[in-house]
């Protein structure tokens, strides 16, 4: 019960933030309001027990996507847009068939198994073994994730090693 | 949701919300008595117990200090700048505190209250409380920045943008450090690495370990915009940083904020290097472990404020150079260093060990001293190599100069 | 310090004792912890003009050590600083900054005029550039004379400070029933400042001759 | 951005890769934690850095020398005391000095000998407080600065002794001295001077070597050689460009010519914050040096000679002028037979070191602006005057 309520509270949360985020003009409100959705969402992976998801949610998400986009805006000139106009364009028919079209399509496995099969074995989503999984089957993934971000990295200093200062390389992963 | 829990939850945050309060105000009346010492001064004294005159009888060393600052913040005027954003301006000291205050709970400090407690509510116990705690300390940037940006002063914004820059780049060799010791121990759980460390068997013992707790220390004084990393809020070049536009109460909020981050990362800092309530005693008389650690962490804030009284501050541009040319080097260094002494002490059974025993502790057992010895011994020494080298390396280029007398 | 300032929270008058009376003793109680709160924590500016500024930083020095009562948090920002020492002469050029520094500042606050200078005007009130008392624009709570005064001499002034804002009645503390006191902030207009008092808190004072003196002394 | 290229000629606007980020023009002071008194800088700053800085002062324009014109000439002593509020005994000095030439009075030997004595004690005064202001500037909470101040007040006490205040002691007089020293006075004296190098020997230890203040003030606000001398700059600023060039050798004022003393300067190497710095720390052991001899040396007799309160001087122009501890200090009158000057002018060191600043700083970051500014060592009570 008290899950229940936990989450529809969380969810809640987390839409309006997603919108706030969209609708604002104001680029740091914006910013903030996706931090809020960021923080809805870790509460949502708490509460299906995936607690080094939810850590790590927090970790990336807030403390380095949203600190590098508070970089970026910060390196622009206007900050505060209007928020009073009216946010529309004139796409947003097909705007909006293109978003059912992507939520349907997310929801398609679910759809299909429908009714949903009994669980027959408990997952246990401890750290542990989420450690041994990425260090024992999926080493070679994660290694060549981390090589390529690294790369990422690299490059992304290489190209603005042009600039006036070297700014934070960002993420603390 | 059973009445149990909500008490057990109760038990188990309230008295922290008590306890490091109180401890802020004494360490805030202990900061300025240490201070005026360091600088041959006596501190404060005339203020003691309240609705006695000022050089009263009962001053007791100025004990009453913090009373007096805090109930008059209390009542201070709260302006906010008319160009400010208003609810920013509000939210930032809140956000600034909350983080603060949650993390305490990842702290295993078996206080004897929590001892009657279900182990699910105690935060410690988590699986990742370690990440937890980095995670979430990590929003005190955020509030910092909000506090900068929304009070539309220049000087505000200047501290914002320090802080960010500050607070990002010291969590890398912060987070690089700790992993060390989640490396010897096999667990994120704070529980366990303390329990690893039972006796003295700290982590700071190891050559390794030493070398983590130092990087880890100096992160955490950049982390808590501490001296000499305490740019955000330089008073001689930036006014008071992103607290210049705030007064009364929400001052006194980020105030404490910074304190209560300061108890955190030094109690973190206890855990995971100086063996968390370990000391002399406690096998007997398992309550002294509470103690243990407090006097570990107020040790650790000690040195904080010796170093507040001594050193002048960085430039933000050593700064950054600073985290990123030579403590990220080393701290990667250091966990290759750990990584291969590890290896070496196990001798090819690391896959042999029992999960739930610490690493460290289950390799040293079967060890050759010899052996131990000349790990520690070249372990040592190339992380003292390693320092020299990198801060060669990263000083800045000098021209020599020369002093000349004419007679 | 007036008499009456000091005598404030004694001599209660008969409304103000019934009203007491109904508010039953936690009101003065309340009063006097709050008063001994702001007296022992009394944060001031980091605020210098001239020659009394190092004395003012003297007074916080090891020999004198202002912090034994509690103020040694010299505070950057006006907006976290209790008491302002206008410490030194105030120009025409300066004035308008220091009456808005003290607007900036949060209530309650006080101000102590150290030195010849920030009373009158001191040896340079002769000068064409030199305002003649920092209190035509500001309220001063206690005034130092000196030139420049010793750090001893601070220290009790802030002595005085404390035992006036010990005895204020919260009631009647122009801190609480006004609002944040902010005065206007005079204008340097090339010859003088306009206005050239405020006559919320300033009048020329009367002349013996019963002449008006007004542009005289402006 | 093209403006702010011209406003900045000599740092290079680095825009050339297209990043548009604006200026933030920050105005510091004329009430900021350290600006050394009232004054302003209005500095645009392109992140951190420096791109431009106006100086404005004038908030502590006291209108001295209108005030001297209105004043009989040993009026305006008091006033000088008030110039330089760290040295008003050099500033005693310099004034007494260019009156003494406009009349041709002798300075009894005892006199001078105390004239010397007073003088450099006030130069341990101003070094030493400085060098704790800078440190503060640097960001150390104050406990250079305190420690300072402690050795600054046994000076002071000296001082209160002799002439009765412990900042303002308007103690010279035109022939000399106002008062003798009380009895044991050069023997405390001789106390302090013999304890001071003890404190020297802390300070150096805890600053000169420090990591963080070496690398804060090394390579940081350069001034060269040719700059600071076209600038007109002097005193330590001057010696720390590389010039060797000390009034007390030059002109030998006084009984200068007396003492066995050196002037310390650098090669001209470099000229950063950490130089002045150091030529000053070196700089107060030759005083200590010139204060032994000058108090093994000094004799019995008056200390004032046989001047006349009230004088009118023969129409003249006279410029004297001392090595005061911020640079040269010199007084021009002009006198048209009346008892008042008919023009009294001030040079002020710490006005003319001043004028470099905006050179020194462009390019730095604004935390180098603000020790840049303490390690020139202004008082505003001198530049605004």
């Amino acid at each position: 019960m008290s899950e229940q309520i936990a989450f529809w509270i969380l969810s809640a949360i987390a839409v309006l933030g997603a919108l706030v985020a969209v609708r604002k003009r104001n680029l740091i409100h914006g910013v903030f309001a996706l931090m809020i959705f960021f923080a809805a969402l870790s509460g949502l992976f708490l509460l299906l027990l995936a607690e080094f998801i939810a850590a790590v949610q927090i970790l990336v998400y807030i403390g380095a996507v949203g600190i590098l986009l508070l970089f970026a805006i910060m390196l622009t000139e206007r900050v505060a847009g209007d928020d009073g106009r009216r946010m529309t364009s004139r796409g947003w028919f097909w705007g909006l068939v293109v978003a059912a079209a992507v939520f349907v399509v997310l929801l398609l496995p679910a759809i299909q198994q429908w009714p949903t099969p009994e669980v027959t074995q408990a997952p246990d989503p401890s750290v542990e073994e989420l450690g041994h999984k990425l260090m024992n089957p999926y080493v070679m993934t994660l290694e060549v994730l981390a090589l390529l971000l690294t790369a990422a990295l690299i490059g992304a200093v290489t190209a603005a090693q042009g600039m006036r200062k070297p700014k934070e390389e960002g993420s603390p992963e | 949701m059973s009445l149990e829990l909500i008490r057990d939850i109760l038990v188990a945050t309230v008295p922290l919300l008590l306890i490091f309060p109180t401890l802020f105000a004494f360490t805030t009346w202990l900061e300025r008595k240490a201070l005026a010492r360091i600088q041959n001064r006596i501190g404060p004294n005339k203020v003691g117990v309240p609705l006695t005159r000022y050089g009263g009888r009962f001053s007791l060393f100025g004990l009453g200090q913090p009373m007096a600052d805090g109930i008059k913040m209390l009542f201070k005027e709260n302006i906010v700048p008319r160009d400010a954003d208003r609810l920013f301006h509000l939210l930032a000291p809140i956000l600034a505190l909350i983080p603060a205050m949650l993390v305490l709970c990842f702290l295993p400090i078996d206080f004897p209250w929590i001892n009657n407690i279900q182990d699910s509510v105690k935060a410690f116990m988590l699986d990742g409380a370690v990440i937890f705690f980095f995670a979430i300390t990590g929003l005190n940037t955020l509030a910092v920045f909000m506090a900068g940006w929304a009070s539309r002063n220049k000087y505000s914004l200047l501290g914002g943008m320090r802080a960010i820059a500050q607070m990002v780049s010291y969590e890398i060799p912060l987070v690089l450090s700790a992993v060390i010791v989640v490396m010897m121990v096999g667990s994120l759980n704070a529980a366990e690495i303390a329990n690893a460390q039972a006796g003295w068997n700290w982590f700071i013992f190891t050559p390794w370990g030493l070398a983590a707790f130092i990087i880890f220390f100096i992160a955490a004084l950049a982390e808590t915009n501490r001296s000499p990393f305490d740019l955000p809020e330089a008073e001689s070049e930036i006014i008071a940083g992103y607290f210049t536009e705030y007064s009364g109460f929400k001052f006194a909020l980020f105030f404490l904020g910074e304190y209560i981050a300061m108890f955190a990362i030094s109690g973190l800092a206890v855990t995971l290097f100086l063996g968390g309530g370990a000391g002399p005693g406690v096998a007997a008389l398992p309550w002294l472990s509470v103690i243990w650690f407090l006097v570990k962490i107020f040790a650790l804030i000690a040195v904080m404020i010796w170093l507040r009284g001594t050193l002048p501050r960085l430039r933000v541009d050593q700064l950054m150079g600073f985290a990123w040319k030579f403590l990220l080097p080393l701290s990667i260094l250091n966990i290759f260093i750990a990584g291969s002494a590890l290896h070496l002490l196990a001798g090819g059974r690391l896959a042999g060990l029992d999960e739930k025993q610490p690493i460290l502790r289950q390799l040293m057992e079967g060890a050759n001293p010899l052996v131990v010895a000349g790990l520690w011994i070249g372990a040592l020494l190339i992380l003292y190599v390693a320092a020299n080298g990198l801060n060669q390396l990263s000083r800045a280029k000098v021209r020599p100069r020369e002093y000349k007398y004419a007679e | 310090m007036t008499t009456e300032n000091l005598n404030a929270g004694m001599d209660l008058d008969d409304n103000t004792r019934s009203e007491l009376e109904r508010a039953g003793v936690i009101v003065s109680q309340v009063d006097s912890l709050y008063n001994w709160a702001r007296g022992g924590s009394v944060w001031p500016l980091t605020f210098g003009l001239a020659c009394c500024a190092i004395e003012m930083i003297a007074s916080a020095t090891s020999r004198f050590d202002i912090s034994r009562f509690g103020s040694e948090v010299f505070r950057p920002t006006p907006r976290q600083a209790d008491l302002m020492i206008v410490s030194g002469t105030v120009t025409k050029k300066m004035a308008p900054q220091v009456v808005r520094i003290y607007n900036q500042m949060p209530e309650p606050k006080w101000v102590i005029a150290m030195g010849a200078c920030a009373i009158s005007g001191g040896p340079f009130k002769q000068g064409y550039n030199v305002l003649k008392g920092i209190d035509r624009y500001i309220p001063v709570d206690v005034y130092l004379p000196g030139c420049p005064p010793r750090p001893e001499a601070v220290l009790q002034s802030l002595n005085y400070l404390q035992e006036k804002i010990r005895t204020q009645d919260i009631k009647s503390d122009p801190a609480f029933t006004k609002g944040r006191r902010q005065y206007p902030v005079p204008e340097f207009t090339g010859k003088d400042l306009e206005p050239p008092y405020n006559p919320e808190v300033w009048q020329p004072p009367a002349n013996p001759n019963d002449k008006p003196l007004e542009k005289a002394t402006a | 951005m093209s403006s702010a290229t011209a406003i900045a000629p000599n740092y290079e606007l680095i825009q050339q890769d297209g990043l548009e980020t604006s200026l933030l023009e920050v105005s510091m002071g004329p009430h900021h934690p350290s600006t050394h008194g009232v004054f302003r800088m209005d500095v645009k700053l392109d992140g951190e850095t420096v791109v431009d800085l106006q100086p404005v002062f004038g908030y502590l324009h006291r209108n001295h020398e209108k005030l001297a014109e209105n004043m009989s000439y040993l009026g305006s002593m008091p006033f000088t005391d008030r110039l330089d509020y760290f040295n008003s005994m050099t500033n005693n000095w310099a004034y007494a000095l260019a009156a003494e030439k406009l009349v041709e009075i002798e300075v009894p030997e005892r006199a001078d000998y105390l004239r010397v004595i007073m003088a450099e004690l006030t130069r341990l005064v101003n070094h030493v407080s400085l060098v704790g202001f800078f440190i503060n500037d640097l960001g150390a909470l104050g406990t250079p600065l305190l420690y300072a101040f402690r050795e600054r007040e046994k000076i002071l006490d000296l001082f209160e002794q002799a002439s009765g205040a412990r900042m303002m002691c308007n103690y010279f007089r035109f022939g000399g001295l106002r008062n003798d020293v009380p009895e044991g006075w050069l023997d405390r004296a001789r106390d302090v001077v013999d304890h001071f190098p003890v404190f020297l020997d802390e300070y150096e230890q805890l600053l000169c070597e420090n990591e963080i203040i070496l690398s804060r003030t090394q390579g940081v606000g350069c001034l060269s050689r040719d700059l600071a001398i076209s600038a007109g700059i002097t005193g330590p600023m001057l010696r720390a460009s590389g010039v060797n060039y000390d009034i007390r050798k030059v002109d030998k004022y006084s009984i200068y010519d007396r003492f066995q003393f050196r002037v310390p300067y650098t090669d001209g190497n470099v000229g950063d914050c950490y130089d002045r710095f150091m030529v000053r720390m070196l700089e107060m052991r030759e005083s200590i040096r010139i204060l032994k001899q000058a108090l093994d040396g000094i004799g019995d007799g008056p200390v004032l000679g046989n001047a006349p309160k009230v004088f009118k001087p023969k129409p003249a122009e006279v410029y004297g002028r001392v090595e005061a501890p911020k640079g040269e200090l010199g007084f021009y009158l002009i006198a048209d037979g009346t008892p008042k000057p008919y023009r009294y002018r001030v040079r002020p060191p710490s006005l003319i070191n001043l004028t470099v600043l905006r050179d020194m700083c462009l390019g730095q970051k604004v935390a180098d602006a603000v020790i840049i500014l303490g390690s020139i060592d202004i008082v505003l009570g001198e530049v605004d005057r």
